[in-house]
């Protein structure tokens, strides 16, 4: 089916085309084509198993870790095609970061946790710039006040919400340059939630953001665009605001109204 | 305990081939049941043999050497006071190599010289010194000129005791002030005599004599001590050194030529007799010359029959069922 | 034979007995009253109860039976034969069973015996009569007490779940037996060697030789019990084999687990196995024919001193034996780290092999540090590959290429020698096997300790 | 990639060194299995190399006249069965005079001939005073030269057989009365002191036996203490205790369970000496701690929301762990369990010491009857001077490998199965 | 410190009073009394590891599990301390039943997860009645539609919400009295939040339910009552409503406009 709105942006910095993945016999994912713009957050709602995570795993090629995967059509990372066999997929994720449903810290010290990325790809060239690199990503995920005198503790010992920053601090770590959030903040109470929104805001400055949200409040907080996947198919995509007050497709209608089901 | 209808052996490794042989056709041509036959070593033999009378205790034991009086004595204290000792016959201790060189012709006194941990001084002084032989030729210039190197068993070994009191004793007896040092002080001699070198030249190699057999064949500049049914088994693989000029042949083992062989003997509990099936049948077949008359098919395993007469006294002795002395 | 056939009856019992409950908790509940457990559960207690006691009962008797039977043949047996000594007795009492079962007896029996036989015959037959009533009332006075407690409020999935408990209890208790029977076994020995060597001359002594003279007028060598060459050679054979299995073993349990499509792990993960179940006499021949000769020939061919018996040979066989236990338990723990964080590290642009070597070997640690432990213990231990291979003089040498003894080899030859049990030669063995198992303790002791902190760590 | 700026670029300096790195660990992961595989690959040429000649023996044809005069109906079970056989030989080479010569021609055919003689006239009374063509093994000694492991070139004192013995085989193999036939034996029968006349079924019927006790005690024991220690015990001293205890257990070497076994269930208990019994009983001991420690890891591997979720829904403790836990954990018990059966399979030493290292012809037939089991056979026949059992040993050791693949293959298949990750 | 506003309910199912709970050396909870009222639903809201989960492992005894967790205080379930040690801890979670934050169904099938409570509570005595109760359940939990067809295929095999879902379903399928949630929808998409929101309304008819949620929305929309947690404190409790327009600590006004932290 063809999806309604614009599907393309100004300045895209991913494009998908004709993006079909299936596990094993499962379509999961029907020929979607989307852009991601530029320092734009880009929000993905729509109902429980419609292939939001699935859709989000395809952008840093996190779908080749699971058995009888299958990706077909294009997407591209600044032009260069991301299914491309020469390209280097390490390349890929540390450009384009992600950050889980289910909080997954190391069973490391908060310290490793943050540091791990880092250290990997050699972004400190000394101990106290790799301090200063895990003080700011905590900082900037909200958890530095909280952790900051235990920072040689396991990170498994922390609270859902807690781990859950913990992981998003992890991923800005690196410093990528797209970052993808699968229901960050399923597990967060508002207080945290407020906190990683206004790090989207922050983040949006410098990176591209792909969130997945269970949550429309929410997407329409953060995002400048929004995606509707139904079924596998992606059903409408446009500008947040415009999406929320005056969706086109009749099933978007529903879904945002509270009709749907 | 349960009932128990068949005879019950255990004993040496040596005997076993032997024993188990017996058993087989004991078995297959009487309505007895085939003995159980177990090889726990001659020590381990004696004691379970010496355990005790009763169903839970074996009839008979194998052993490769005498029954030594400690063991009479725990024997006596657990009420085994009549044993029969009877003497099957003999297994000859060789020293074989390699096929692919020349046999070696070896005296007991080379052989005392190439093992022992001390040896007399060569100056010809009367005392020891630390062995200081490293090959063959030092020992003797008639021998070859190859490294010194024995595969030998275990000091638990009863064949280990007997190639000691045989060869090694033999050889340090040819050194005049050596044997009147025995005279005189019988322990210091035997001390010497008795010691093996730890320095490497000779080795201990365990029980498998098998596999002694196949690292000679891996190694042909090392000698190899064991019992002569596996020379006989794997003539075409490996030779007797002779020892004192006599070859190691079962003809030369039996006529008492050769220096090296020992006796080997099986004892019973004479009180079990009579009360578990079969034992005296066992006896007398292992005591027939079928079986281990120098035409009989345990000749055949490889043991060296006894003389006729001294054969034919021990049938007496296993069909009265003397019991030995136990002092 | 009659415990044979008791069984069906006993067992149709508490078939019943398990329905009758399950029914007579269904009629309670049938009143509108809610039921504590299952009714299975009431079921399945009434036939605990039914089925228990009978056991032990019948359990009590197979134990009891030929001490009683005896007994009471003696009784009967004429003085000549009563005033046996103990020993005598049993072969009599031999015959006896032996007449009464139609085996084969030795020669012609006397008319006592006979009489003896048949009164055994029939109290056997007496016996296992008492012994069924015996076990069917009480499975039935079983029956009858239990049932009568079946009511709704009454907790039968507890009742039922403590006897589970007790089993479970008792299996787990089963080890701490195992080890008091070992200690029992090896400990008197091993004092009666220390009443004739000094322990301290054992503990400490540089020189292993155990040919102390045993008879009065034998002379030993040396005659020398120090154990300290003899661990030596233990510890060297053992570093050796984990020197292979551990990298061996690790790196292809991480192959495997991580890399391999899965038809090829599916085929070469059972391969591997069956390394460790090749017999130990196999890796012993394997060792002392194909390498212990070869590593000989290297070594002459690059002009070094290699014994035909090296530590290096043996410990290399051994660590072969090893491999399969190394890579299955490692794959095992492995396999048993989440998912997630395997994503986790792969989405920060961590390649695989970082994601292995820094998430997922960090979180699999405690559990390959258990797996290399056992093979740690199973090196030590092992007895038939060093008994042909690493040969049996006792050369206090770090040096992998001679020839060293292990603790394991001396148990077996100075035990299967034949030498007197009661001589310090055989003792020694015990000796020996008391200190290595309590040094195999303090081994695990310390290497739990370290497992437990890193699980800490880790949860 | 077009766009250097930001992280790219600097990861991108460290890339070749990084995937350099990765190909290093990828390839050192493939090396260790190679290894393995190529370990497995030597060892098994090395045994199937030597002992496959074993799976068939040397028979020799005889015309054999069941002579009235020797057997009748009086003494069909003891008559003198290996005379018959003798006197055929002696017919076949009328020429052979002399003691000594006549001894060494009727050690051609196995002393176990008789007994095959004599089980067909027991089948077949109306053979008596008929002359019959009868297969009968040959000695081992003609065996190995026919099996071309001995050297007929060398000179004959370093023979068993010597030129005319050798002259007669040649003889019966030009007439078409000397071949090599499926040795049926070697499956079928107990032991022997004839090599061809022994079989390993005796030895497979024990370790059938002790494996059975071995098996049916320490499965459920095992998993109930593993369930026992990983789902119900406190953390206390006592439960710390049993840790180290079964840890170290499993460190003991087997040999020491061997004298555990000869003390206990020997000396005082007096169970049957050799029996599968006892044996049995010691290598349960012996495996019960590998299997635990197996069972607690795979107990330890199920995640505990599973546990959560059963106890929420109200079910027992005892009914979470059986209906949930353990189900999940059981392949992974499984893979214990088959460890410790493997190794139970393959033990020599401990059974060494509780007397089943023994001479049994007859074939146990339950539990308490002496047997041995097949490593000990092996063990034993490899000690054995005849020279035809060394490859009776290296088949024995292939058959002994054949169970445990054969039990893996069931295993593995069962694990496949049900594997999953978390 | 005492809570403000009224702990009390006036026709009590459970009542907690000084509740303390400690992990090992860690104090969760701090001398929390409240009650929980007939047929009402109690949300319990607070910033992250502030110890609402632990409060309400508590409720049913969850946290017996929890190696070195120690509870102090009283807690009854109509008038019986359900921390006497004589009390059945199996039928008091029959009675208590709960939801967890991350779904984790059984390895076995849909229908197996839902039939697992009912068949060890014996609560079906036909096959057909079995299949009554997995149906009900699955259909009061909004997942029967979407897996009528497929109640042999593994629970796990299901999306992150429709496995929440089938959780709550297998919970209500041994209709306890009390059903706890502990942030039953963090990982719900919009439409399967609002079936559950309006399952927990036809719920409260019968049941008592105590939810845990990090969504002030949605405990303003379910729940009668509400306790807000800060740091192992119970800071206030009272009317929902009252609480959302006219909170009277300090901390809890806070918190409810966004301020904390
Ligand atoms: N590994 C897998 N194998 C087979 N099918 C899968 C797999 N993962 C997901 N699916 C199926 O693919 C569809 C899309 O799943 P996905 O996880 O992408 O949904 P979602 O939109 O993220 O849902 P939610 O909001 O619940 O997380 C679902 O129907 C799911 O059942
Ligand atoms: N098993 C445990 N051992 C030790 N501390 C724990 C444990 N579980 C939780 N805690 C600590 O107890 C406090 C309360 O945890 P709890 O999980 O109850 O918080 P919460 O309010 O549910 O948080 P969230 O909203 O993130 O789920 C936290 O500080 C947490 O770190
Ligand atoms: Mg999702
Ligand atoms: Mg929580
Ligand atoms: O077993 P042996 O006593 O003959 O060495």
């Amino acid at each position: 089916m063809t999806t309604v709105g614009e599907i393309r942006a100004a300045n895209p910095r991913m494009t998908c085309r004709q993006v079909n993945v299936y596990y094993g016999d499962k379509h999961a994912i029907k020929n979607v084509s989307i852009d991601i713009g530029r320092n734009e957050v880009l929000a993905m709602i729509g109902p429980s198993g419609c292939g939001k995570s699935t859709f989000l795993r395809c952008l840093n090629r996190m779908n080749d870790t699971i058995e009888g995967c299958r990706v077909t059509g294009t997407i591209t990372l600044d032009g260069q095609d991301i299914y491309d066999p020469d390209l280097d997929v390490v390349l890929l994720r540390a450009q384009v970061g992600m950050v889980f449903q289910k909080p997954n810290p190391f069973p490391k010290s908060i310290y490793d946790n943050i540091a791990y990325g880092p250290k990997i790809h050699g972004l400190a060239r000394t101990r106290s710039e790799l301090d200063q690199i895990v003080e700011t990503s905590l900082q900037k995920a909200g958890l530095w006040d909280e952790v900051k005198d235990r920072l040689k503790h396991p990170g498994t010992g922390l609270s859902g919400g807690q781990q859950q920053r913990l992981c998003i601090a992890r991923a800005i770590a690196v410093s990528p340059e797209v970052i993808l959030m699968d229901e960050p903040c399923s597990a967060l109470d508002p207080i945290a939630t407020a906190r990683i929104e206004d790090l989207i805001h922050e983040l949006r400055e410098q990176y591209t953001i792909v969130i997945v949200t269970h949550s429309m409040q929410q997407a329409a907080r953060v995002s400048q665009r929004t995606a509707f996947f139904h079924m596998g198919d992606l059903i409408e995509v446009g500008p947040t605001d415009r999406i929320f007050t005056r969706p086109r497709h009749s099933l978007t209608e529903d879904y945002i109204t509270g009709r749907f089901g | 305990a349960t009932a128990r209808d068949y005879i019950s052996i255990v004993g040496s490794s040596t005997v076993y081939p032997f024993s188990t042989t017996v058993a087989e056709h004991f078995g297959k041509t009487t309505p007895f049941k085939t003995p159980k036959v177990e090889s726990t070593g001659s020590g381990g033999g004696f004691k379970l043999f010496c355990a005790g009378v009763g169903v839970q205790h074996p009839d008979i034991t194998n052993a490769s050497r005498a029954i030594k009086p400690s063991e009479k004595q725990t024997c006596a204290q657990n009420g085994v006071r009549e044993i029969v000792q009877v003497k099957i016959g003999y297994d000859g201790i060789v020293l074989a190599q390699s096929k692919k060189v020349p046999a070696m012709h070896l005296s007991r006194r080379d052989i005392f010289l190439a093992l022992a941990k001390e040896v007399p001084d060569p100056s010809g002084a009367e005392k020891t010194v630390p062995n200081p032989y490293k090959t063959w030729k030092d020992v003797n210039p008639q021998l070859p000129d190859v490294k010194i190197e024995v595969l030998g068993p275990p000091p638990t070994s009863g064949t280990r005791d007997a190639f000691l009191e045989l060869a090694m004793q033999g050889g340090a007896k040819s050194f005049k002030w050596l044997k009147e040092l025995k005279k005189k002080d019988k322990k210091l001699f035997k001390k010497i005599a008795h010691t093996l070198r730890e320095d490497g030249a000779y080795i201990d190699a365990g029980e498998n004599d098998n596999l002694i057999v196949q690292k000679l064949e891996a190694n042909p500049n090392a000698l190899g001590i064991f019992g002569f049914s596996y020379l006989d088994q794997n003539a075409d693989k490996i030779q007797g050194a002779f020892v004192d000029g006599v070859e190691p042949t079962f003809e030369n083992i039996s006529a008492q030529k050769y220096p090296l062989s020992r006796p080997l003997f099986f004892y019973v509990k004479k009180a079990h007799v009579g009360t578990i099936p079969g034992i005296q049948e066992y006896i007398a077949e292992f005591t027939s010359e079928k079986a281990w008359g120098p035409e009989g098919y345990l000749a055949d395993k490889g043991l060296i029959p006894l003389p006729d007469e001294e054969r034919s006294k021990m049938r007496e002795v296993a069909r009265k069922l003397e019991v030995m002395p136990m002092e | 034979m009659t415990i044979g056939v008791l069984w069906i009856p006993l067992v149709l019992l508490a078939a019943t007995s398990y329905l009758l409950g399950r029914k007579r908790a269904v009629q309670a509940a049938s009143t509108g009253v809610r039921l504590h457990s299952r009714p299975t559960y009431y079921g399945t207690y009434v036939a605990l109860w039914c089925l228990l006691p009978a056991v032990g009962v019948a359990a009590l008797w197979i134990a009891l039976e030929p001490w009683v039977l005896t007994h009471l043949i003696v009784r009967d047996l004429p003085d000549s034969y009563r005033h046996l000594p103990p020993d005598r007795l049993g072969l009599v009492l031999n015959d006896v069973k032996n007449l009464a079962t139609g085996a084969m007896v030795s020669g012609e029996p006397d008319a006592a015996l006979r009489a003896a036989a048949d009164h055994y015959r029939s109290l056997r037959s007496l016996g296992a009569s008492a012994m069924v009533v015996a076990c069917f009332s009480l499975a039935l006075l079983g029956l009858f007490w239990s049932i009568r407690r079946v009511r709704a409020d009454f907790r039968a999935r507890n009742q039922v779940e403590r006897v589970i408990r007790g089993f479970l209890i008792l299996s787990a208790t089963l080890a701490v037996f195992t080890t008091v029977g070992i200690v029992l076994s090896v400990l008197f020995e091993a004092l009666r060697f220390f009443r004739a060597v000094p322990p301290w001359e054992f503990f400490f002594g540089l020189q292993w030789s155990p040919q102390m003279a045993i008879r009065a007028d034998q002379v030993g060598s040396s005659g020398a019990f120090g154990m300290i060459p003899v661990f030596t050679g233990t510890m060297l054979i053992s570093a050796i084999a984990m020197g292979l299995a551990v990298p061996v073993g690790l790196f292809s349990a991480i192959y495997l687990s991580e890399y391999a499509s899965r038809a090829v792990r599916a085929v070469v993960k059972p391969l591997l196995e069956i390394l460790a179940g090749v017999p130990t006499v196999v890796y012993g021949f394997f060792a002392a024919l194909t390498v212990g000769p070869t590593i000989r020939h290297m070594g002459e061919w690059l002009g070094l001193e290699v014994a035909s018996e090296s530590a290096l040979a043996a410990g290399l066989v051994m660590g072969i034996m090893i491999i399969p236990f190394i890579s299955s338990l490692s794959d095992d723990v492995i396999n048993a780290v989440p998912q997630d964080l395997r994503d986790g590290s792969l989405a920060l642009g961590a390649t695989r092999s970082e994601t292995i070597r820094q998430v997922v070997l960090p979180a699999a640690l405690p559990g390959i540090m258990g797996g290399v432990l056992l093979g740690v213990s199973r090196a030590i231990g092992e007895t038939m590959i060093v008994v042909m291979a690493a040969g049996l003089s006792a050369n206090l040498t770090m040096n992998p290429l001679q020839a060293v003894t292990t603790v394991t080899v001396q148990i077996v030859t100075l035990l299967v020698g034949d030498q007197e049990f009661d001589s310090p030669k055989t003792l020694a063995a015990f000796a020996l096997g008391l200190v290595l198992f309590l040094v195999t303790l303090v081994l695990n002791v310390i290497s739990l300790a370290v497992v437990r902190r890193y699980r800490e760590q880790y949860e | 990639m077009e766009s250097h700026s930001g992280i790219a670029a600097v990861v991108k300096k460290t890339l070749n060194r990084r995937y350099r790195a990765e190909r290093r660990f990828r390839r050192i992961g493939l090396a260790a299995v190679a290894v393995g595989l190529l370990f497995l690959a030597v060892l098994f040429t090395a045994i199937v190399s030597k002992g496959y000649t074993a799976f068939q023996q040397t028979h020799v044809l005889l015309d054999v006249y069941v002579d009235p005069d020797v057997v009748h109906v009086g003494n069909l079970d003891s008559a003198d069965y290996q005379g018959l056989i003798k006197a055929s030989l002696r017919e076949l080479f009328p020429d052979v005079k002399g003691h000594r010569d006549k001894r060494n021609l009727y050690k051609l055919v196995s002393s176990g001939a008789g007994s095959i003689l004599r089980q067909k006239v027991l089948e077949d009374t109306s053979l008596i005073g008929r002359r019959i063509q009868i297969w009968v093994p040959a000695d081992d000694d003609v065996d190995m030269v026919i099996k071309g492991h001995v050297d007929r070139s060398l000179p004959e004192s370093q023979r068993r057989l010597n030129n005319k013995s050798l002259a007669w085989v040649d003889a019966l193999k030009e007439q078409g009365r000397l071949e090599k036939r499926w040795n049926l034996t070697f499956f079928t029968a107990g032991d022997s002191r004839e090599p061809e006349l022994a079989g390993i079924w005796g030895a497979t019927v024990g370790s059938f036996y002790t494996l059975l006790i071995t098996l049916s005690l320490s499965f459920p024991l095992g998993t109930a203490a593993a369930v026992y220690l990983e789902e119900f015990a406190p953390r206390n001293r006592w439960t710390d205790l049993l840790e180290v205890n079964i840890n170290n257990l499993a460190a003991v070497p087997s040999i020491v369970f061997g004298l555990l076994g000869l003390a206990v269930f020997l000396n005082f208990f007096g169970l049957p000496r050799s029996s599968p019994l006892v044996g049995g009983l010691v290598l349960t001991l012996m495996t019960l701690p590998t299997i635990i420690i197996a069972g607690r890891a795979a107990l330890q591997s199920v995640p505990p929301s599973i546990r959560d979720a059963a106890l929420a829904v109200g079910a027992s403790k005892m009914q979470a762990v059986f209906h949930h836990v353990l189900p999940l954990a059981l392949p992974g018990m499984l893979t214990g369990t088959i460890i410790g059966m493997a190794r139970a399979l393959g033990e020599t030493a401990p059974l060494l010491m509780v007397g089943m290292v023994a001479f049994i012809v007859d074939i146990p037939r339950g539990f308490t009857d002496a047997a041995t089991a097949l490593p000990v056979q092996i063990f034993l026949w490899a000690d054995s001077p005849e020279r035809a059992f060394v490859e009776k040993t290296s088949a024995a050791i292939m058959v002994l490998l054949g169970f445990l693949i054969l039990m893996n293959g069931a295993a593995v298949f069962l694990r496949n199965r049900y594997e999953r990750r978390w």
